[in-house]
């Protein structure tokens, strides 16, 4: 462990060329499938948390092929805390909304009073929006759950 | 305290294998969680929600209250660990 | 005899994830190790997602993403479809138990900041100290 | 089925005011107490409507999503819930005064996140009281708990270690509790109480039931800290931050045997509880009995006055079980009395220990000598709170011990009946001995100072306020036992039992 630690330390680990260069080439792909896994979530297996852990992955692949302090370039600490809290206040928004418009709570068909919509349809928009807050919360908390856990909470240099 | 330990999980095991007995044979279509509930999912959801993914229609609307508190879960889990691990704030 | 076989058979699933769980239960209240203590409730959950997600299926059971147009037009027949509300319930159970471990991963991290060991023995003798 | 939303507001305002309270308060500290309070009051105010509507309306059903109720989550406010949530946003508003004052001593620049938590697991609590569905109410059970791991790992020393006890415990109840939930469900095929309740009415032999029953019952035993199964809270609860612990130790034991009543009523039905299976009712009533006197035991044992209270806690636990399961009316009276009597006592007694640490830094018992000099009010507030956890008359906590000993001396099970009283005793033996330390004794004595170095060092107001607050309402609910009693209680449980 302390051998690793040291070696980690030194930069003789994961330091490659090529594996730099491949995970380069490979996030803006997994974060594409990440939000496609979200949005697609009505028509094939998927969904928020699901999306949402793929776009934390590439997060954590960057940390794991360069170093935290690269991944929180990408991804600073400021916008992680507001995206996590953006997507659980969107879910619990969007339900509050439903019984602030008169219907209850988390009845999205009560959203009509928006905009004038089938109300079916709008269920299925309520899902979607959902889906997409479960997504944003899910990222931004497996990519923080990383960083603290590989630092021992010091964001310093990770694994 | 192995020994008890031991005796415990034996007995936790047992029981529940003496409850699965009243069960219906595994993959039965009509077993109870097979008709009650989940019939009704089956053949209404895309109706009342035009999505055609069963699951993500029941997670996010049927029992979306359920999912709200799981995405508080998973909240509270980095909170947690944020407030935890850093000694002071950054 | 034949019957009792014939019930194991018709009923496998929960034999698995019985001992699936007595094994993560065993590791958790035996195992002297903290971190082998949360693996060990990793698999009681597994064990038990495992459960669920087996009273789902269904003999002849697709996946629970259907037609739209078909479902609209003449309806689903429900034979044809599996339980889709286990998974329904596992994704939450899922999600808790990643969110479990995690807290349970800091928690230990801060643990052996204090103690410096994760063996139970060792650190009740550094408190005894 | 109403249209009005105001029980769910309970809930949504301390889960979106936890938001609130830590984006804004990563900004400015100053954010974090307004917003709390707020959030909390008006939470309080709400729930005391929905209480006085409860009452006068009957039981409210709310389907969220608005889905049929086997199909949807269903929501059900009966009396009993209502006073939960009103007990629930009460203590916590109180305790909340004190641990802002303690956290920013405490926790200095994690304020945001404490509070955060803090009214999450108020949210989940909240939650517990409102829900009609047993897989919802799994996991607002790991939402507290997740909260509440947290919370006490916040704390200095040893609480990690205590925290990740309860980790490995806590995680043992729920998942316990979930196994029950997944054979009831392949027994029925539903997860609504009501519907489940329905369908295992013609069910009643089965030994899948049996299974279930066992296994819900032993999961929330294990989060209730039931004696054998307790051995997670006395360090968890005295390693905690002081501001953790006067909101967490009043209400996660309480809510969790609130709990369980709800489970055995909505679910299982007492006739199939108590009276199914015959010995269990009397083992389970002898099992309590036996988790008072041991309990109490350890208490006389501890040499710490945190410490002392959660054993005190355990023991609490054992009468609210045994009362429940003498299975008479009288005895669920007391045990529901002693919900609503044990919070505040706790929520007393934990106010005035956050307040002696925050002027002294400990609470080992050396260090309580001549504290009634230094902090009048505090123990003056602090006796009231002993006085009612011992039983003497005008404080709450005789009416409900009185419900309890009826109810035993009805159900005749005498053990339960000589628990309460040996209970009693231990504790006034604990209280008394406290008390002579903190009144009698003063540190300074051997020295040849005498009493003019004593200077009177009350707590801040912050926490007086509350801790006068909660000894004030521990002599009214004795006064108003009668009132509360019918006019709530009875109500709350059901016809023909």
């Amino acid at each position: 462990m302390k051998q690793v630690q040291e070696r980690a330390r030194t930069r003789a680990v994961g330091e490659s060329l090529i594996i730099q260069t491949a995970v380069r080439l490979m996030v803006p792909f997994i974060q594409l499938f990440g939000l496609y896994v979200i949005v697609h979530g009505h028509y094939s297996p998927g969904g928020g948390f699901q999306g949402g852990v793929i776009l934390g992955a590439s997060f954590i692949l960057t940390a794991v092929a360069f170093d935290l302090q690269t991944s929180l370039k990408r991804f600073s600490e400021r916008t992680n805390a507001i995206m996590g809290n953006a997507g659980v206040l969107l879910y619990t928004g969007v339900g509050l909304l439903c019984a602030l418009l008169g219907g209850l709570f988390l009845d999205y068909s009560a959203l009509v009073r928006i905009i004038p919509m089938d109300p079916v349809e709008w269920r299925s928009l309520g899902i979607f929006l959902v889906e997409v807050g479960v997504g944003l919360a899910v990222m931004s908390i497996m990519a923080s759950l990383y960083w603290d856990l590989s630092s021992r909470g010091e964001l310093d240099e990770g694994l | 305290m192995k020994a008890l330990a031991l005796l415990a999980t034996l007995v936790t095991g047992a029981i529940l294998l003496y409850g699965t007995q009243d069960f219906a044979a595994w993959g039965d279509p009509e077993s109870p969680p097979n008709r009650h509930v989940s019939r009704y999912y089956i053949t209404e959801t895309v109706k009342e929600t035009h999505v055609p993914n069963i699951v993500t229609a029941v997670v996010a609307d049927y029992r979306g209250y359920d999912t709200m508190f799981e995405t508080v879960v998973i909240y509270c889990a980095g909170l947690v660990v944020v407030s935890v691990l850093r000694r002071r704030e950054s | 005899m034949q019957g009792i076989i014939a019930e194991i058979v018709a009923k496998y699933n929960y034999w698995i994830y019985v001992v699936l769980m007595m094994i993560g239960f065993y590791a958790m209240i035996g195992k002297r190790n903290l971190v082998k203590k949360l693996i060990g409730l990793n698999i009681f959950q597994t064990a038990i997602i495992l459960f669920y997600v087996s009273t789902g299926v269904k003999r002849g059971g697709g996946i629970p993403i259907v037609d739209k147009h078909a479902a609209l037009t003449h309806g689903i027949d429900p034979a044809t479809v599996v339980n889709p509300l286990p998974h329904v319930l596992m994704l939450t159970a899922i999600v808790v138990g990643v969110s479990v471990t995690g807290v349970a991963l800091a928690v230990l991290l801060r643990v052996y900041r204090e103690y410096g060991t994760l063996e139970e023995d060792e650190i009740l003798e550094k408190i005894g100290k | 089925m109403t249209t009005s939303n105001l029980h769910i507001y309970i809930l949504a305002a301390p889960l979106l005011g936890a938001f609130a309270v830590n984006l804004l308060g990563r900004l400015s500290r100053r954010w974090v107490a307004p917003l709390t309070l707020g959030v909390l009051g008006y939470a309080t105010v709400a729930a005391l409507v929905v209480l006085a509507r409860v009452l006068r309306d009957g039981t409210i059903s709310y389907t969220v999503g608005n889905w049929r109720p086997p199909f949807g989550i269903e929501l059900v406010i009966d009396p009993l819930g209502a006073l939960m949530l009103l007990l629930i946003s009460a203590v916590a508003l109180t305790a909340t005064f004190s641990s802002l004052t303690s956290i920013e001593r405490e926790l200095p620049g994690r304020e945001h996140l404490f509070f955060t938590m803090y009214l999450l697991l108020i949210a989940g609590l909240t939650g517990l009281a409102l829900t009609g569905d047993a897989f919802n109410l799994y996991v607002l059970l790991e939402i507290t708990s997740i909260t509440t791991y947290g919370l006490i790992a916040m704390g200095r020393g040893r609480a990690p270690l205590a925290s990740f006890n309860y980790i490995i415990m806590g995680s043992i109840g729920a998942c316990f509790y979930l196994l029950g939930v997944g054979y009831l469900y392949l027994l029925t095929g539903t997860l609504n109480m009501a519907d489940i309740a329905r369908i295992l009415q013609g069910l009643q032999e089965t030994a899948a039931l049996a299974t279930a029953f066992a296994f819900i019952l032993v999961g929330l035993w294990v989060k209730m800290a039931f004696f054998p199964l307790h051995s997670w809270l006395p360090t968890a609860y005295t390693q905690a931050p002081s501001g953790a612990s006067v909101m967490i130790a009043p209400l996660m034991t309480k809510v969790t045997v609130f709990l369980m009543i709800r489970v055995i009523f909505s679910i299982f039905t007492p006739t199939y509880a108590f009276f199914h299976h015959p010995g269990v009712q009397a083992g389970i009533v002898w099992a309590a009995a036996l988790a008072i006197v041991c309990a109490s035991a350890l208490a006389l044992a501890q040499r710490d006055l945190k410490r002392m209270l959660t054993y005190i806690i355990v023991a609490e636990v054992g009468y609210m079980v045994g009362g429940v399961w003498l299975a008479n009316t009288q005895g669920m009276t007391g045990a529901i009395l002693h919900i609503v009597n044990d919070a505040l006592m706790t929520l007393c007694l934990f106010l005035a220990a956050a307040a002696i640490i925050y002027r002294t830094g400990s609470l080992g018992f050396d260090s309580l000598q001549g504290l009634y000099r230094r902090m009048p009010i505090t123990m003056a507030a602090f006796t009231v709170g002993a006085f009612s956890m011992i039983g003497i008359p005008p404080t709450a906590g005789f009416f409900s011990k009185w419900y309890l000993l009826l109810g035993g001396i009805e159900a005749s099970q005498w053990g339960y009946v000589a628990a309460l009283v040996f209970s009693s005793l231990v504790n006034a033996v604990l209280f008394f001995r406290i008390i002579e330390i903190a009144y009698f004794r003063t540190g300074e004595a051997g020295h040849g100072h005498g009493h003019a170095v004593v200077r009177v060092e009350e707590a801040p107001l912050m926490m007086l306020a509350p801790l006068v607050l909660a000894a004030l309402a521990l002599i009214a609910v004795g006064f108003g036992s009668g009132p509360l009693v019918n006019g709530v209680i009875r109500l709350a449980i059901p016809g023909g039992f």
